[in-house]
């Protein structure tokens, strides 16, 4: 397991490939985030974030079969189209390994602590928290692991 | 009790402050009762911790509800909803 | 779009970057499928297979926002721990970008003419399809797209 | 009729056979029909194109039911369930 907390960019290829070396995997699946047109700030709270995510991926172990995982989000500035978070989760299950990476990005988004500041034409200003990425997250609430 | 109190984001910048040691009085052992604490300062205080504002907390580095106790030593932050990912 | 079937391996971090370089995308989901400790052939319908492939891709597009999207699947001699499979989408939403992922998946799982011949130590065997395949193909039929 | 049909798989290695091209009779014009003319060839064929046996079918390179028709020039396909991905 690995979770990281960085201001540099990050490889994509090789974290997917270093967390597949392992012949009772069958599945990874992998989520990026990327800037899109406004760059931006991310602050982040120190301790806390890597906390904070790894008690994220303690949960989604707790519900499905995590071989293992890999979190990588970035802080600091950042431009356009730039990688700012990557989750992939390698399992036995393809369902597992969907479920689990999506979980994960779902709490990140409500859970982590990590604020946005957007740089536009107009000025900075603080990324507004939207609803829908809570009711991303509460959707876990209802469908815990099997039966459970 | 002693605490230290961190602040970030846009709370951060409204106080222009990211962290401070702080001696509570008596009366105050909940996140709550330290947010009215620091609003009572007025001024930027009053405003970017105002009731109307909504805020998350955090004690000791995990998130934690308005009526979270407070320990002497522990670390406290104050701010808004989240943002990464 | 991108579909391709071949013996060659693929570099799944070039292929993500790839479909990643577009300012209105905020969210690659992707899934890598590997081949577990039994060396297999994989046989497969050529013309059929990028044309099965193709309508997943299609029936994904008007089910939700996808900006690209790319599918490589190998055919041929593979070794334990080889990538049988690579699915990643692009989108400016995180939950589409994982949804489409997973049933660009679960069809080709189901509708993509591939056939896995194991070779164990006691010989070589065709691997039966699975049922959970087929309900995992099936969970899509009951959500269609939003309200539709 | 004439139509070409292919074997995959498990289908082709008990035919021994990976594809025909085959002038068909008047009465079959479906899958379903080609199956039971290909069947009863007898030995192998009565044994990879059983009626128990779960086979998948598909004309022109889209997968297709047993009723399907089959026109003159037709691609038909016989292989089991498919295990890629």
């Amino acid at each position: 397991m690995k979770i990281s907390v960085q201001m540099d960019d990050f490889d994509v290829g090789f974290e997917i490939k270093s967390i597949s070396k392992n012949n009772s995997i069958g599945a990874v699946a992998s989520f990026v985030g990327l800037v899109r047109d406004v760059a931006m700030t991310l602050e982040h709270y120190p301790g806390m974030t890597e906390r904070a995510i790894g008690k994220i991926v303690e949960e989604a172990k707790t519900r499905w079969q995590v071989t293992d995982c890999t979190v990588i989000h970035r802080y600091g500035a950042l431009e356009p189209n730039d990688q700012i978070v990557l989750v992939a989760v390698a399992s036995g299950h393809r369902g597992d390994a969907f479920a689990a990476c999506e979980f994960i990005m779902d709490y990140l988004k409500t859970r982590a602590p990590f604020w946005k500041k957007e740089q536009t034409a107009a000025g900075t200003r603080w990324v507004e928290a939207k609803t829908s990425d809570d009711r991303a997250a509460d959707r876990w609430e209802e469908r815990k692991p099997d039966a459970a | 009790m002693k605490v230290r109190v961190l602040y970030f984001a846009s709370v951060r910048e409204k106080l222009g402050r990211d962290a401070e040691e702080l001696e509570l009085p008596a009366d105050v052992s909940t996140i709550a009762g330290l947010r009215t604490h620091l609003r009572a300062r007025g001024g930027a205080w009053a405003e970017a911790l105002a009731e109307s504002r909504l805020l998350r907390t955090a004690v000791n580095q995990d998130m934690a509800p308005p009526a979270a106790a407070i320990k002497p030593g522990d670390e406290v932050a104050f701010f808004p909803p989240v943002t990464g990912g």
